[in-house]
């Protein structure tokens, strides 16, 4: 039988991605006061290197052992769907409890929601005061963030002061696509393009190599023949050491840019370069296998995840951003004041999903190199082209196997 | 159990060279057949055939009256000693002449006692622990005789198994080897290029040039009665004499002969052979052992040369002459007027007509001195 | 000894000049391990506040234990360690005996096909294990077999999640069979033919003759092949994804998160790299000078 | 014993020693890279579990196809011929659906520019046998002169193959990690270095951003990770080679170069070929040090077939193409494999 | 050029085991010097020492007056064949040949033409493009003969060149050698087993046992006076034999013997040698070689015995005799009367006391025959 039980409980098995020892041993108090706080479930869990995350389940769905519970980044949500791993939580957590979830914290797919997440993670500009200072320039608000002119002649600026040698650091050492794709889509948005036709979701023609795309290639590119970011960072300690004026990345490191810049350390809205300040959201949320033999027992955790206490745990343990007001207000960090609150409000403000479709691996991986070609001079017009028709095929490749019935319930 | 061998019409080929073309031997248990001829002859080759070591080209290979040429060589059940000793090289000594035996999985107290037995046989005891690198030629020669001897197999086979051997223990090892064979009356086929072993140890001796049995015989009848000018020449040390007949008369109706270099008024050589078997058309030649040999003054000698070079080996001296009718230097064992004779002398040569071998054009025998 | 020889013919100075040539070349060898062997005991800071200079290779500055006692005292890192062990040693033990039986097979014995079989081989060396790996788990995913639930032996569905899922589809490896047949065929005829006269069959011309010539690649394929198991990653994050079967190549994924403590990574990195290194030294040892051909004469 | 049954009894002693290493090949080798080649016929994705479709040669298709485009040239500023943009010209036409430049050169006047379907498998297969050809002369060259170093009987060369060896066993990602902040142009140790020997009037060299350095750079780093890895094959190859062979070829007259060349090297010969096919099979093999160190970029400079492959299959989880990138690069290496046996068979007749 | 060499007080040990304890030497220069003992003496690992191969433990070697002990073997320009060949297995019958003269950067058609003209000289014409491999034992050893004579070096060694070869092909290579020896001058050390070859070609022999030397002379010298027993049972075939003295007797300041096994009523056997010399201890033995006895009735004969063993060699006949004074089987060389005897037969020996030597309790001799 399948029932597995432990203490005379049901056993749920849970799967996630290895994401550091803070997060993951938040992970764990969660399904501990998960247990205590109730006598039927059990859950098992286990932690999953991300490297091969995406096959570990292929295979394990192959072998007909997917864990009940799972992490899923939320791109991946619409792959999943399509392979026909997930079940829909529509029912099982309560609408009401979904509707105070940030919309980037809920993973839909065509019509159904399929995961949701505990938390988020959100970039910012990350400077210090006495460098603005120094060149006299604005500091900006949510409500007025830097425009692209701004940002650059800033940009100038303080690479004219000679302090710095690349005066912005954009993490360009990353050798991952997630990387590149989560931090300069929005960007792109920014300028008014975007990965693929956000209405049709069937092409990127247009969207990924319009003026609009062109004119934010030609900018990239522009970064790095002024020399304002390096092509390749050596390491990640640019800031931290003074390398670099400003660094575009995540909250995780705001403890360590704080110790090192201690109140000189600003977080700043990234720039609106002509269409609004765009963040990306949606990080790694939950969701229920679609073999999950006690989808109830699983609901019944997702819910409590969700509740604005566990929330707010998990915001201040692993410093994650909460995903609803309510939550923000119980947490330490990032109620009104909290010394993290900037996160929650740009996110609130800023924050939109990278599309939900099941090429999505593909897009990623195409704008990545466009990217990276860029950056290595290439014409930003052919490396959006190219990339634009690999989108293009890799949609229609995907999406010519129709996806299962919501619902359906693999054997 | 000793085995009769049987070789019928065995030929062997390397990438369509032929070594060995066809040859036919039998073997009696217990007999112990000595195999010569000049290098490269084959002398191996053939051994490895019948070892198994070796496909055989054509021809059948017999053990007992059974067909083995598709045995494995494990299941002919010979011992054989390696012109290239081929010894394990990461075996101690012991390990390697005990290794047969291991195999047989004999108890490891009489493995031990054989092969001690076999060693201190040897006079390798001491060598015990050794490793082959770490032995002398000789020494790795006895230790691949031991290997081939700790085991009773149905025949040996050996390659040369005492070339590396000094004198002294050249003779011990060869009268081990003997008495082994009394001993055991396995049937032996041996390999040598020593003459004294050659006629010491064999029942038969086969002599083989280029792939092809030039005769088979008992050890004296090759040396007394050579079937023809090969092996004459090869069996014997120094090699027999060849002295060109010029002419051929019957008397009779038997032979007389005159050899080259013999001026007119030499009387001819009688032989008590009927005229007839030189009818053939070429030279005929006589041969002549050094040991039947005189020398004599130049004058009323059969034939008359300078001595080219005397070898003093002890117990005997040789002087080899240069003379007219003889292909090459003629050897002659001196006697009591060894010490005379230097190299430079002029001297006569003077033989027994009834020790002469008379060989015609085609290099047959067609006399030898009666016993 | 072989052209370098170091009798006492060589002069001075070319010695001098080889262990010069030696050191030199050491150095250039060993600066990436003793760079991580340095980082393990320092701070995220000290590592970065090194880096680029030669301190990043010298223990100097401020160092500490800590990152071993992070890395040991979180996480299962024994008990990986344990699989990681396992594995290895079962799939090189199971791979040197099958596979130089194999090759001796291939290289000593005669049979029809073998032939075929020894140039398929090579083909078979180009295959990357990228392009089979993915094929290869849709294959072990379905492959029945046992596993332990509740104390009891039971079959189970697939091999997922299991130590034999990381040991048998690597035992028979074409790169061995390859490497123990090219040495096989070098060892001199006699030694098989001296064998089979004594009365050996195929089998123990292998296990007496042909296993004792051969340590150095004994040796070689122990060490390569080890080496290859000890750091396998793919394949184990495709198939195991419990904590019972994994090995420690992959128990490293945890320190890396958003940020990466690299003194904890160095320090696992290290913990990883000194068990092999060490396994090196001993099996090295069979690397003197064996002694081929002495057996024989010419 | 007869004929047949002796052959009967080889057959199984030799079935019984290889059977269990064929078998293994088989099971988790050869089916499983027929299995890969039976999708390169299918639009099987990675993360889907339901079998592809079938869609017969679409995949060699979109991998093999080439074709060209011939523009005569504009008017352009101050008299140099300019040329419509070639994206523009192959957007536009449906003849050329697919098609991306791959490169370009003059005819006369005009401008002839190649398609292909897929330029980067092109670039990288270009890219991989360059590699092959830096990489393999280099390492296998370095690994004979740390053989010989380590088994010259000096003193302490214990520990000296085990330096010489480090580098194989550390990971390689590790490894990788800390080449590239070597390479770096800026940081970057080499730079340093050069930059001291040659009392600066070397700049900074862009290692691994330059198109004409980054897949050298690779290779050079290749070589001495695993350098290591041969060293210990040759080591093995040098105990083969008897002492007395060293030794008449001293009476002979050889210098330690001459016995090199006259002893050593024929007596090693066997393993050279085979070092040399494994080297050259694991330099065909490419992936983790470009995937590291330059994703790989410079503009698809060190793009390589695997990492290609990997890009496509896994990353983009398009499996069908990922293996058919995988097939078509096995059959171009066993086709030169089989050429090379060939001509050897030829030479050595 | 040829080369004086010296040996000074020369030591070899091999992990602590004294392999050559002690050999000093002086070879003149053309000189032909041959080196014979029991196996495992130290005949190959003293040649290695001269050629360079092996480390001298301690003492000097000199050539012409100037200590090589560190020379490369190069350096000293020698050639050498190997007891074991060492032929380079990837190179032709040619190439092995020719490989020192290409070192030598001499020009090719040059070197051609040597390597050819030693081909032919050793019979290996037709083997030019042979590997090793694919050549019988005989035929590897003169391609090993072949590459140390193609250069003209300051001395030559040679480890047992003809072991492996066929006597006809013996005789030849070793007039060859000889030849060569008589055109070059070159200075020559030569390991043999075979006392044939050591009596012809040798200037001086140098008996080594267990890493000493026991004597050095010129052939006859050695054979007909060797210093100790142990040179005396090692040279010459069949072995001297060793009989027993029972008493020693002074006449006249003269020495006369009784042997064991004589019976009180035989007359003493009257040596021409003065009484003192053997006033040591412990036994004294005659030697007496087999050329040098007669056999006759028993009655009446010095030593009476029975026939144990006839050997046949064609040439010669020995008859070997149980004695009862005798350490081993006595041999005696037979005449005419050879095809007499058989074994069994109980018979006389007799000798000529002229002829016998005289060995201490220490094996010394004390006395020789003259000559
Ligand atoms: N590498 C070694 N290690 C230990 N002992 C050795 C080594 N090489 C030779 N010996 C020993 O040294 C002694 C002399 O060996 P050497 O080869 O000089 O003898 P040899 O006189 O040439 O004998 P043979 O006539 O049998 O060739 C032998 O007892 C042998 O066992
Ligand atoms: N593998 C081989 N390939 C080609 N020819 C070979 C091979 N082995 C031997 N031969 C040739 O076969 C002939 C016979 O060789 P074999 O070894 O039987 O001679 P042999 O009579 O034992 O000579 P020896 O007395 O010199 O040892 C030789 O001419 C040799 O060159
Ligand atoms: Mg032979
Ligand atoms: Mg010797």
């Amino acid at each position: 039988s399948d029932q597995r039980r432990v203490d005379g409980r049901i056993d749920l098995s849970l799967w996630r991605h290895q994401a550091g020892d803070v997060e993951e041993s938040a992970g764990r108090y969660a399904i501990a006061r998960f247990e205590a706080s109730q006598s039927k479930w059990h859950i098992t869990p286990q932690s999953l290197p991300q490297g091969g995350y995406t096959q570990s389940i292929v295979a394990a769905s192959l072998a007909g052992q997917l864990p009940c519970l799972m992490t899923v980044d939320q791109p991946m949500v619409a792959s999943f769907v399509q392979a026909g791993h997930l079940r829909p939580l529509d029912g099982l957590i309560p609408a009401a409890v979904v509707a105070q979830l940030n919309p980037a914290a809920q993973g839909r797919y065509q019509g159904h929601l399929y995961s949701v997440g505990q938390f988020d993670a959100g970039l910012a500009i990350f400077t210090r005061r006495s460098a603005l200072d120094r060149i006299g320039a604005r500091i900006p608000t949510l409500d007025h963030p830097w425009s692209l002119a701004e940002f650059d002649d800033i940009l100038g600026k303080l690479k004219a002061t000679g302090a710095y040698k690349y005066p912005l650091d954009l993490a360009t050492r990353d050798p991952k696509a997630d990387w590149w794709t989560y931090a300069f889509t929005p960007m792109l948005q920014s300028f008014g393009g975007d990965l693929v036709d956000r209405a049709t979701m069937r092409n990127a023609d247009g969207a990924l190599n319009g003026p609009a795309a062109q004119r934010f290639g030609t900018w990239f590119q522009s970064l790095f023949v002024r020399g304002l970011v390096d092509r390749r960072e050596p390491d990640d300690r640019a800031f931290v050491t003074g390398r670099a004026a400003m660094a575009y990345t995540g909250n995780w490191w705001a403890p360590d840019y704080r110790k090192a810049a201690g109140d000189d350390l600003l977080i700043l809205p990234p720039p609106d370069f002509g269409r609004g300040t765009v963040i990306g959201g949606g990080s790694w949320q939950w969701a229920i296998s679609s073999t999950c033999a006690h989808p109830n027992g699983a609901a019944a955790f997702l819910r409590f995840l969700l509740r604005p206490d566990e929330i707010a745990r998990m915001a201040d343990d692993a410093g994650m951003i909460p995903v609803s007001e309510a939550g923000a207000a119980l947490s330490t960090d990032f109620r009104r004041g909290g010394k993290s609150r900037a996160f929650f409000d740009l996110m609130q403000r800023f924050a939109r999903q990278r599309p939900a479709t099941p090429a999505f691996s593909a897009i990623s991986n195409s704008f990545f190199f466009a990217l990276q070609n860029i950056a290595d001079g290439k014409d930003p017009h052919d490396a959006l082209d190219d990339a634009t028709d690999a989108v293009d095929q890799a949609i229609a490749d995907a999406g010519s196997t129709p996806a299962p019935q919501p619902g359906k319930v693999r054997e | 159990m000793p085995a009769s061998l049987e070789l019928r019409d065995i030929h062997k080929e390397y990438g369509g060279r032929q070594i060995i073309k066809g040859v036919s031997l039998t073997v009696a248990p217990s007999e112990f057949l000595v195999l010569v001829g000049p290098s490269g002859c084959g002398k191996s080759t053939l051994l490895r055939m019948i070892a198994g070591l070796e496909e055989i080209s054509s021809g059948d290979l017999l053990f007992d009256g059974e067909r083995v040429n598709d045995w494995d060589p494990a299941r002919r059940r010979i011992g054989m000693v390696f012109q290239s000793y081929a010894l394990y090289p990461h075996m101690t000594v012991a390990e390697n002449v005990g290794f047969s035996l291991k195999l047989a999985k004999m108890p490891r107290a009489e493995r031990q006692q054989r092969v001690d037995d076999a060693l201190r046989t040897l006079q390798l005891e001491e060598l015990h622990d050794n490793k082959p690198s770490q032995l002398s030629g000789g020494q790795r020669q006895r230790v691949a005789i031991g290997r081939a001897i700790v085991r009773n197999p149905n025949a040996f086979l050996f390659d040369e198994p005492l070339s590396n051997l000094d004198a002294s223990l050249r003779i011990q090892m060869r009268m081990e080897i003997s008495r082994l064979h009394q001993r055991l009356r396995n049937t032996v086929v041996y390999v040598t290029h020593d003459q004294v072993e050659a006629m010491t140890l064999a029942d038969r001796i086969v002599v083989l040039e280029g792939g092809v049995i030039r005769q088979i015989g008992a050890p004296l009848d090759l040396y007394e009665r050579p079937a023809n000018r090969f092996v004459a020449g090869f069996i014997g040390t120094p090699t027999m004499a060849f002295l060109q007949v010029a002419r051929c008369e019957e008397t009779s109706g038997r032979l007389a002969v005159k050899l080259v270099g013999q001026d007119e008024h030499t009387p001819l050589l009688e032989l008590d052979t009927v005229a007839s078997a030189t009818r053939g058309e070429g030279p005929v030649t006589l041969g002549i052992r050094p040991e039947h040999c005189r020398l004599t003054a130049p004058d009323g000698a059969m034939l008359a040369g300078t001595v080219a070079m005397v070898e003093r080996l002890g117990a005997d001296t040789f002087a080899f002459l240069d003379l007219p009718g003889a292909e090459d230097t003629v050897a002659v064992r001196l006697g009591e007027d060894a010490s005379r004779i230097a190299v430079g002398d002029r001297v006569g040569l003077q033989f027994d007509a009834e020790k002469a071998h008379l060989f015609d054009a085609g290099g047959i025998a067609v006399r030898s001195p009666a016993r | 000894m072989s052209v370098l020889s170091t009798g006492r013919h060589q002069s001075v100075s070319l010695r001098f000049a080889l262990y010069a040539l030696m050191l030199l070349l050491a150095l250039v060898f060993v600066f990436p391990f003793l760079f991580m062997l340095t980082a393990s005991f320092r701070t995220n800071e000290q590592i970065f506040a090194h880096s680029g200079s030669i301190g990043a290779f010298v223990p100097t500055g401020e160092l500490t234990t800590a990152n071993y006692a992070y890395v040991l005292g979180n996480g299962n890192i024994l008990h990986f360690f344990l699989n990681s062990v396992i594995i290895t040693t079962l799939t090189v033990g199971l791979g040197l005996i099958v596979n130089s039986l194999a090759a001796f097979s291939l290289a000593r014995l005669q049979w029809r096909g073998r032939e075929a079989v020894a140039s398929l081989l090579v083909v078979l060396l180009v295959i990357p294990f990228e392009a089979i790996s993915v094929p290869l788990m849709l294959l072990v995913a379905h492959l029945p077999g046992l596993g332990f639930e509740a104390g009891r032996l039971v079959l189970t569905r697939s091999w997922l999640n299991t130590l034999y899922v990381q040991i048998l589809p690597f035992v028979a490896n074409a790169f061995s069979i390859y490497l123990f047949y090219q040495f096989f065929r070098s060892i001199p005829k006699d030694f098989d033919e001296a064998a089979y006269i004594d009365g050996a069959t195929p089998l123990q011309v292998y296990r007496h003759v042909i296993v004792p010539s051969s340590k150095p690649v004994f040796a070689t394929v122990s060490i390569l092949q080890g080496l290859a198991m000890w750091n396998q990653y793919l394949w184990p994050v495709i198939t195991v994804p419990g904590e019972s079967a994994r090995p420690l190549m992959v128990g490293m994924q945890q320190f890396f998160g958003h940020t990466t403590e690299w003194g904890n990574v160095m320090a696992y990195a290290t913990i990883i790299t000194v068990p092999v290194l060490a396994a090196f030294v001993i099996f090295q040892r069979w690397f003197v000078r064996s002694v081929i051909g002495s057996g024989v004469k010419g | 014993m007869t004929q047949s049954r002796k052959r009967a009894y080889g057959r199984r002693i030799a079935l019984l020693s290889s059977g269990p290493a064929l078998f293994g090949l088989t099971l988790f080798l050869i089916i499983p890279f027929l299995l890969a080649f039976a999708l390169t016929f299918t639009d099987q994705r990675l993360v889907a579990t339901d079998s592809g479709r079938f869609v017969g040669w679409r995949n060699y298709e979109r991998l093999l196809s080439i074709s060209y485009v011939v523009q005569d040239p504009q008017p352009g500023v101050q008299g140099k011929p300019a040329f419509a943009r070639v994206r523009d010209v192959t957007r536009a036409d449906p003849v050329h659906r697919g098609f991306r430049p791959f490169s370009d050169f003059s005819w006369g006047q005009k401008r002839v520019t190649i398609l292909a379907k897929d330029p980067v498998f092109l670039e990288s297969l270009l890219n991989t046998f360059g590699f092959a050809l830096m990489v393999v002369p280099l390492q296998c060259a370095m690994a004979l002169a740390l053989a010989l170093l380590v088994n010259a009987g000096l003193r302490g060369q214990t520990f000296l193959r085990a330096v010489y060896f480090s580098p194989v066993v550390m990971s390689m990602v590790v490894v990788s990690i800390v080449w590239t902040f070597l390479f770096d142009r800026d940081l970057g140790s080499i730079n340093k270095l050069l930059s001291l020997l040659s009392l600066g009037t070397i700049g900074p060299v862009n290692w691994l951003g330059g198109r004409a350095t980054a897949m050298p750079a690779i290779a050079l780093m290749s070589a001495w990770q695993g350098a290591g890895f041969q060293m210990l094959i040759f080591l093995a190859g040098l105990q083969g080679i008897s002492q007395e062979l060293y030794d008449a070829a001293r009476i002979d007259g050889a210098t330690a170069w001459q016995r090199f060349w006259n002893v050593t090297i024929p007596g090693l010969r066997q393993t050279i070929a085979f070092v040399l096919v494994v080297t050259a099979i694991a330099a065909l093999g490419l992936f983790t040090q470009v995937d590291v160190m330059t994703q790989g970029g410079p503009q698809n400079g060190t793009s390589t077939v695997m990492f290609h492959a990997i890009q496509r299959g896994v990353r983009e989880e398009n499996i069908a193409y990922g293996s058919t990138v995988a097939v078509v690069y096995f059959a171009i290496i066993t086709l030169l494999i089989l050429a090379q046996q060939a001509l050897q068979r030829r030479w050595s007749k």
